[in-house]
């Protein structure tokens, strides 16, 4: 199988996994214990916070392990709200977020905050002269993400962190997508606070971590024992842990020779893909991660697409509703203006380290014959005739 | 999630394209919701002679499209007016809760197309 | 290193290593994905959910993957409250809960609930006319652990049980240390929801779940992608949750052959630990899980007493105020009437699976030096004299 | 968690016991908090000629109580006083945070028991 959907998930790098062994049944230990084998158990963890808060700029103190990017973006987004309420009650967001930014969102304005959801244009860019007009005295929260994980469409951080500095308002990034793809500096991007998840960077799945700016007000989304400086309780995932770590530090270290590479296969994607008629790509042409295509088939619909590229041996995502579980097309493919008949005929190609130009090349061959298949058994060939 | 016989009507599809030569067409679905069916039939001595399709859909709407023509082909416009939703997902050995409500147009297709036979529009 | 900490966490048994294994690297994908690897992730996930329903006699959909144990009860607790609040405000728990169901109930009260502690007795029991008489119309939860974690104590829920059954609260308990110890059954105890964590029956860390009965109305505590019938989202852990059920089902299995002969063990261990002078046993004679002892010796400090056990090749665990995060003595210690002095100068042995005779024999022949060896450190000999 | 000479220390205590001929002892800390000392020195030409302690405490009790002898030995008792926390944590190499508050007794005791000493009080 050619697996070419890694930012839905990647396999765990066998030198990640190698480094995890030994913390599932000989060094098991629970960091909170004061017996050797805990005390070992901490030494793994405090190494995996180094890690991190290397490839982000950050200081160790500000790595708050958790078990994933939702729990990260729940985390920062429930625990400012919860701890600033007396401060306001006001949250910005973009129609773009994850689905864990947005379902937080709502649910916060079901028991009593207010959420901005700010547009963005055909690109997946949001307007920041909009986000300034936005921010108010009682804005508390500003969440935008860096890279999104549908379109690949990259914001600019730096700016958005200067017009939210101005502002007494925190500034959350949602990096799953773009941490180990492009540099994450959490100075530079003036941010607050910042989740990563370790699925999606070849490491395991059940851990991420918030990076949170030292004298942020926030409370615990898991109250506890008092792990992570009371914070995030939970006996650590010391295996999992280990293995983020490790994950992060090799894909930064790879990634000025990983990223080019797979960002010239994918231009070789996005080039020959668009020679196919009634296609187009969807996000920003040049601000979008390199691992990243996305296209619209017009006339038919991805879940088809998907399972039969899948009976031919690739992998791949849709925004199709038949992919979701809340049987609507894509939220981020309809904020960036599609039409629902066109989001329904999307595809996205997401590459990792372990694709070759071979694949590249494999997809190129099969996907014009698929996409000619359904076409063939669809009623529509040049328009949406009656229906448009 | 889905059952082998609806992944083999899904690539293996039966009785796909438009009938050259048909007597009317139901037309079911909606591109904004993501399926559109076009069930073409022929029609001769009130007996579903030929029947064809056209769909743009999921697994699920190419495999139910696929088995409707295998359980209305040679039946009376009156017996294949019967087939219901479930006489098609239980053919296909059953279909995710999901899809019965989304996808399982082929039986709407196919009473509209024998509707419009019956009032004579063939298109 | 004999390891007697079981109760603080496990290592993960060499089957369930090896069952997990392969979702790491080879069958990684992502439950959600469509694709093959997607759904042969999704079938794991299946799978380890019905292992893990039928250990406690529940329907498999009624089982909710989480982070673990902390996760499971944050989730229960803030999520009835939440759910509920239109209902009633009130929650009733007991003084001896884990931390975790402990804060999370102060963090409650904080944001407006009001919450009952319920006392125990010398025991470690909660009186059974106390809690019907704490119950009120405005009550939406009672949370009462099933075994404690630190002295052992299991309560009698099916009692528990029946008495909540006739109010309007939901029922939670905290099952984190009883299962795979003794039996679990969520419809004998009328329970709505239960919590387990994996990392303690020799499965892996950062994984566990709640069991919530069908029909409970409960706010999920991880808004997203909509995983786990909404209940709970983020990427599974498929490599985790499939070690998890394993585990159970490899923990229940022996349960009927492991346990009686820890029992014995940790039977002999009291017998020949209470020989020692000023020293007794904390948490029910006889209903208390089979692998625990909780000891406490007077005129010594628990921290020095796990460190020099350590430094002869034993683990276990103090409940002192030096092992913990507050800088306070156990709270569950002190609820059963030790004074300070007595909780700082703790003891817990919990045996597992691996431990043998001889290991015991070991701990009974080096114990008592080390116990006198602080004791001919310590000014105090026979009481605290002045202090006293 | 503990630094090397700390756990040098602990495991290997120096001088510890009470003196059997002891001039004064200072008694500090509380068995409410865990920790509890018992400085007792022997004074001969105002310097510390022996000094031994009893401990109820944690792994850092134990240490100060052990690294304290060390370091007053010998001292005069103007010296001796001087002696603060810090110099104790340092020469273990350092203490964790927490440590230093909470077991950090042994520089209080050795006061006490010099200023038990100068009024003459035994007990
Ligand atoms: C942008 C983004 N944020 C958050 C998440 C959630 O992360 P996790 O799957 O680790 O819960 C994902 C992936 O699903 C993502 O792509
Ligand atoms: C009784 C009890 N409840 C909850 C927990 C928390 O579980 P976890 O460590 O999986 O977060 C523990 C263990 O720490 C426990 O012993």
């Amino acid at each position: 199988m050619i697996y070419m959907d890694h930012s839905a998930t990647t396999p765990v790098d066998k030198r990640v996994l190698e480094f995890m062994l030994p913390y599932f049944d000989k060094k098991y230990g629970n960091a909170s214990s004061l017996h050797s084998m805990g005390q070992e158990a901490k030494k793994a963890l405090e190494e995996a916070r180094e890690k991190i808060a290397k490839v982000i700029n950050a200081d160790p103190s500000e790595i708050y392990f958790t078990s994933g990017g939702t729990e990260s973006n729940n985390f920062a987004i429930k625990g400012i709200a919860f701890a600033n309420k007396d401060k306001g009650k006001h949250i910005i967001t973009t129609k773009i977020e994850h689905d864990c930014v947005l379902n937080t969102c709502k649910w916060l304005e079901k028991i009593g905050f207010e959420v901005t959801y700010l547009d963005v244009d055909r690109y997946g860019l949001i307007d920041s002269g909009v986000l300034e007009a936005s921010l108010r005295d009682d804005t508390i929260l500003v969440s935008i993400m860096h890279a999104n994980n549908e379109i690949g469409t990259i914001q600019d951080m730096e700016e958005i962190g200067k017009i939210v500095g101005e502002s007494n308002a925190y500034l959350h990034t949602d990096a799953v997508q773009s941490v180990t793809k492009i540099p994450i500096d959490v100075k530079k991007m003036n941010v607050d606070m910042l989740s990563i998840s370790s699925h999606k960077i070849f490491g395991p799945k059940g851990v991420g971590c918030l990076y949170i700016r030292k004298g942020v007000k926030i409370d615990p989304l898991m109250h506890g024992g008092g792990h992570e400086g009371g914070l995030r309780s939970g006996t650590e995932n010391i295996a999992g842990i280990a293995g983020f770590g490790e994950a992060m530090k090799i894909g930064e270290e790879e990634r000025p020779r990983t990223m080019p590479r797979l960002e010239k296969l994918r231009d070789k994607i996005i080039d020959n893909v668009l020679k196919i008629d009634n296609t187009f790509l969807n996000g920003h042409p040049k601000k979008r991660l390199p691992i990243n295509a996305n296209f619209s088939f017009r006339f038919i619909e991805g879940e088809s697409l998907v399972l039969l590229l899948d009976s031919r041996g690739i992998e791949a995502s849709t925004g199709s509703a038949c992919s979701s579980k809340s049987l609507e097309p894509s939220h981020v493919l309809l904020a960036i203006g599609l039409k629902p008949e066109d989001a329904h005929g999307s595809l996205r190609i997401t590459l990792g380290k372990d694709n070759t130009e071979k694949d590249v090349d494999y997809l190129l061959k099969v996907l014009p014959e698929i996409v000619s298949e359904l076409r063939e058994m669809s009623p529509f060939k040049k328009d949406y005739g009656e229906f448009e | 999630m889905y059952s082998q016989k609806v992944i083999d009507h899904f690539m293996n599809p039966r009785n796909k394209g438009k009938l050259k030569d048909y007597d009317a067409v139901g037309k079911v679905g909606n591109p904004v919701c993501g399926d559109v069916m076009y069930i073409y039939i022929k029609v001769k001595d009130n007996r579903i002679e030929d029947i064809g399709w056209e769909t743009m859909g999921c697994a699920a709407a190419i495999a139910t499209s696929s088995m409707i023509t295998e359980l209305a082909k040679g039946k009376t416009l009156e017996e294949a007016e019967k087939i219901t939703k479930k006489d098609i997902a239980d053919a296909l050995d059953g279909l995710p809760p999901i899809k019965m409500h989304c996808s399982n147009l082929a039986a709407d297709g196919l009473k509209k197309a024998i509707e419009n036979y019956k009032n004579g529009v063939k298109k």
